[in-house]
């Protein structure tokens, strides 16, 4: 099996064989490295894989696969942290990381709340990270800070309204 | 004998183990949303109080008094948060014949303004944080409120009278910027607590926070314990506590306790409580406020005093005098550190992130204890605290304390949702924690100086990992006739065929 | 720096936990059927040893040599059980140039045999059970046998010189059955452990088992704990620990560390071993035996000193001195208590219930502490001993201990397997046990007067709920159409249908 | 819905009915006596029962249904214990415990193990309880006892033998 996996941006070409169904040995190619792999599935989420190569040889690694709702899109959590994953190469994981500092930027309300505070007005230059708007919620205060250095061009709420996750609240470019 | 636990989360399932450890029947109630709860499904009873939001359910008076009666408990423990810092809420229960696990509601109303506490806290000889010694006029001119700052110095907080928990304040650098703090202070106060009364605090730099627990009972006996340091916060809330702080001199742990024990004298202080102090560069300290309640980071003091401060607060309830060893109560054995997990992104600024958990381990094992208000399928709700759950980690040294600690959150596991995990993972391998106090501004200034960089930074092998490990998942669910090289081809149809289908 | 752990459930995981905490790469081994066992998930990385047999794989110092140089770890360190007291694994682990976490060959080989070590103990000034002072002459005449058993008095065990754990001894009640019971545990010893050499010693009535853990570090420096006590035993295997004992004076408790350093001291005793002592009603107590490695239930010591016995294990063995407080390891902080959740069935006479763990949700909260080898979706095989986890209850005193382990046993959830909670659920609710120590006949005594009673008993309402929980269940998994009269006659059909296919 | 289920040898004639399947209400009818109840289903296995009746009322329950692999059998947890359960009246587990002592009656190894030792004879008279073989598993010696006052008709095993799950090791009558 061949699939075009996206993580943070970069796109790798990995390749899954299993050479015996009997055995629970596994080749994983990725970008032309071979890995050599003991792999048990533990339960629907969950693989325990011991790598056969390598140094230090024989690492042992417990991997937790949660299906995002999106086709193809896994969160892979190790030890290290969590991991978002496009599977088969033509889901893109929004815009490269260069992208995301230019053009026109949406800042979305991360959860249900209410918004307490509007700090900007439509025509305001902003540097990175300056707060925008502070929504309540989950008895927090949250202030919502721009995704890069710009100008609003659009505030969407006012004070006290609710708001719904994903609603947008501010437009910068 | 009943208890009704007026709360939800860990903090209910915390009150309900001391109940089942005493042998009460503890009897919970729920809102729309908690149904399924873990602290409904820990409970002997449970009762339904009305809709998700607070307000219309876990706020609401009348019908917690409704459950007591039906339920016919002897006492209602309120935990910490929603009504337990609610004078009308003590008097009501008690009126109603029934047990308050909590000081008296003149108590509550005395340090719960925080003009009035400062107040208390002078006549008792403690030194309080430089500010107005009275609420601010509403009607006071500009140039007299510039005077009043001006005598206080700059930077300073305006804050509400009625604040709490991190709302209800605003730092002040400069002059300029003073009236429209106020104006915003009172409008945000108004709305949020229905009180805009406002009062300044000169705004110490590079402070430590660190608190004293006291427990007082009916017969006049007020106990301190040794302190706990609070530093780590974010948005003026804490992450992080440990006990005791690093680099604190017998001497002032003594003067701390003795200044706590002092103030809860003076109102009658009966039950827990918690008087916070700010601690300066010299080590001079400062009085803030008081909680009038059980506090999150407890488990703290419990782990390095061997007190059971919720049983505790039962025997007083009860009338019973405190039999506790003064000695063992100011005496740390060992250190104890606690690591709040939230439902929150670190690497988003600490932004709530509910839903629901798919899978969670809690880390357990030599000196580790989880107090914990979810399990795998509980859903976090967007209409409370975000909090899932405190570790805490107990060592013989501060040393031993935080290696525990870095095992226990190693060994966290929750996925489906953004927790402060990761934030824990970079903590306890930081230098400037690991070799001693740190001030408030720790956080903030972390957040400032990484720019944005994830706590947890993966590394090209992980990243690889990552990879395999998606690969191997869409593997397993192409199902069992996956690989031979026919069925990486239907495979990728399949998987052509489906994305065709969604365009 | 990497450790290699020499075992595997849930003492293989504690170990990793300590080697985490002490910034150690921890090195798993694994036989066939614990490929996914946690052990080898928890491990940075895990290398097999062979089939399941434990003589195949955890007991082959052949491959584990092999696993230490390819993986080259600085220490090994044996756990319990397997290996952990084999005097030619720890020889063979230092011949091979690295570090064996344990005391020398030599002392295990001393203290191992059970008649030398009470040779030992004699020539320490330490009264042992009495008992024949040599192994029976294996040419001995039935006579002088009868003679030898005389001087002792009955009853009295038959005991294999090997034995351990409960095998490899047989109670002789009357000068009749003696000869015959020689000979059996004669030949069970050969074929257990290789070693047909048996003695005799005496049975003592109405006797508590308490021993005494000591450390030895590598500068002769040898340090003795508060006791435990581990009178709750079937089949000679401890269930329940405690520490410290009920109704144990000071004087006692000195005496008998004193007792068991000297015994320590007498064979240059290093690391971690426990010297096992009975007492009589008069508080007379004899040794025992000594077991020469880590304790099963070394975590209620961990519990009221706070001391980490685990990492005291590998300072000692880096040969560095120990740096204890004598007065904190000889007393207790309160009290603790452990119950070992096992496999096996208590209300038939605690046979094994290996199987498949289907959920499992181990208690947490204040005081108790969990140290498991099994998750949920564990399989516990047939292979080994049966242990899934130890839980632990630390109280300010025996009654907040005794409170917080009922609390915590109510908690723990594990389904698919019977397992001895049921057990505790009952003797954390025994007048007998509440009130003070019992000796070693409790379980024996109670199964008895039981006579086959479940530990658990139903109550008529709880009988009724279980009904309607299966009656739920039967309706949820008919499916959506349920709950119409329509759909209830085609459930019918439905299982009329799959009950005729079955016939 | 109506179902017989028995336990601990005793039937009892269940109805379940869920007024509306818009609400978490039910109403379980256990021998004729009427409980109203709301009912989560947590997970496949696991129910949160709160009685809406009763005294006192409103007790909150945990119920974790396990399926043996017999159909219609299902082992009950309660905070109270575990019962086994036989849904729909036709499966009977087995005898009822009063012809547990009567009649001829196998013992059987409960786990895979070795046969270290053979206690008794055939002809041999024994009592309940009595020791009939020792098998050792799990790094234990198991004793198993007689279900019943009787004589030794068979043994089945000897003393070194391998025997499996379930095997019969000694006959009683």
């Amino acid at each position: 099996m061949r699939l075009k996996i996206e993580i943070g941006g970069r796109v790798r070409t990995v390749a899954v064989e299993r050479p015996s169904a009997a055995s629970d040995r596994f080749v994983v190619t990725v970008d032309g490295s071979r890995h050599d792999l003991d792999v048990r599935r533990l339960d629907r989420a969950t693989l325990s894989v011991i790598r056969l190569d390598g140094s230090p040889a024989r690492t042992s690694h417990e991997l937790t696969i949660v299906e995002t709702g999106l086709r193809g899109r896994y969160d892979v959590q190790l030890r290290e942290g969590v991991f978002r994953t496009a599977v088969d190469g033509r889901l893109r994981l929004g815009p490269p990381a260069e992208r995301l500092r230019t053009g026109r930027q949406v800042v979305t309300a991360p959860m249900p709340g209410r918004v307490v505070r509007v700090l900007v007005a439509p025509g305001d230059e902003v540097d990175q990270r300056q707060e925008l708007v502070v929504v309540e919620a989950m008895k927090m205060e949250n202030a919502l800070g721009s995704p890069k250095a710009g100008r609003v061009v659009e505030v969407a709420v006012r004070e006290g309204m609710t708001v719904d996750a994903g609603q947008m609240l501010v437009a910068i470019e | 004998m009943k208890v009704l636990v007026a709360n939800r989360g860990e903090i209910a399932v915390r009150i309900m183990r001391a109940c089942r450890e005493l042998g009460f029947r503890a009897v919970a109630v729920y809102s729309e949303c908690d149904r399924s709860a873990p602290h409904v499904r820990y409970a002997d009873e449970a009762y339904p109080i009305g809709p998700s939001e607070p307000r219309d359910s876990y706020l609401r008076i009348d019908r917690l008094l409704d459950v007591a009666e039906r339920a016919d408990v002897w006492a209602v423990h309120p935990g910490y948060g929603f009504l337990a810092e609610n004078a009308e809420f003590a008097r009501a229960v008690r009126a109603a014949g029934r047990t308050f696990v909590g000081p008296s509601a003149e108590a509550i109303e005395l340090m719960g303004g925080k003009v009035t506490a400062r107040a208390v806290a002078r006549a008792a000889g403690v030194p309080v944080v430089p500010g107005t010694d009275a609420p601010l006029d509403p009607g006071l001119s500009d140039e007299a409120l510039s005077a009043s700052a001006g005598a206080i110095g700059y930077p300073l907080f305006v804050k509400a009278v009625a604040g709490g928990g991190g709302k209800g304040m605003r730092v002040v650098h400069e002059p300029s910027a003073l009236v429209a703090a106020v104006a915003a202070v009172r409008s945000e106060a108004g709305s949020a607590f229905g009180d805009q009364t406002v009062y300044l605090e000169r705004r110490l730099a590079a402070t430590r926070h660190i608190e004293i627990q006291v427990l007082g009972d009916a017969h006049g006996t007020v106990v301190p314990f040794v302190e706990r340091e609070c530093s780590i916060q974010r948005r003026h809330q804490k992450v992080v506590e440990e006990s005791p702080a690093a680099e604190m001199p017998l001497e002032r742990r003594r003067a701390m306790a003795e200044a706590a024990a002092s103030i809860a004298r003076a109102v009658g202080y009966t039950n827990a409580g918690t008087i916070e102090f700010l601690v300066d560069e010299t080590g001079a300290f400062y009085f803030l406020e008081m909680n009038t309640r059980l506090q999150v980071e407890h488990g703290v003091t419990e782990a390095v005093t061997g007190i059971d401060l919720v049983q505790a607060q039962f025997t007083i309830a009860r009338g019973v005098p405190l039999d506790i060893d003064p000695v063992r109560a100011l005496t740390p054995n060992g250190h104890a550190i606690e690591c709040r997990v939230y439902a929150e992104d670190p690497d988003a600024s600490f932004l709530p992130s509910p839903g629901r958990i798919h899978e969670l381990r809690a880390p357990s094992g030599p000196g580790v204890r989880d107090d914990s208000g979810a399990v795998a399928g509980s859903e976090v709700p967007v209409f409370y605290d975000p909090l899932i759950s405190k570790v805490v980690a107990w060592g013989i040294d501060r040393a031993q304390a935080m290696a525990r600690m870095r095992r226990a959150v190693d060994e966290y596991e929750i996925h489906g949702i953004k927790t402060t995990i990761p934030f824990f993972r970079w903590l306890l391998r930081n230098e400037a924690f690991a070799s001693g106090p740190v001030d408030t501004t720790f956080i903030d200034a972390t957040l400032a100086a990484r720019g944005g960089r994830p706590f947890v930074e993966p590394s090209p092998e992980a990243e690889e990992l990552a990879a395999i490990g998606a690969a191997l998942y869409a593997f397993f669910e192409a199902g069992p006739g996956e690989g031979t090289s026919s069925a990486s081809v239907s495979a990728w149809r399949q998987a052509a065929r489906a994305d065709s289908l969604r365009a």
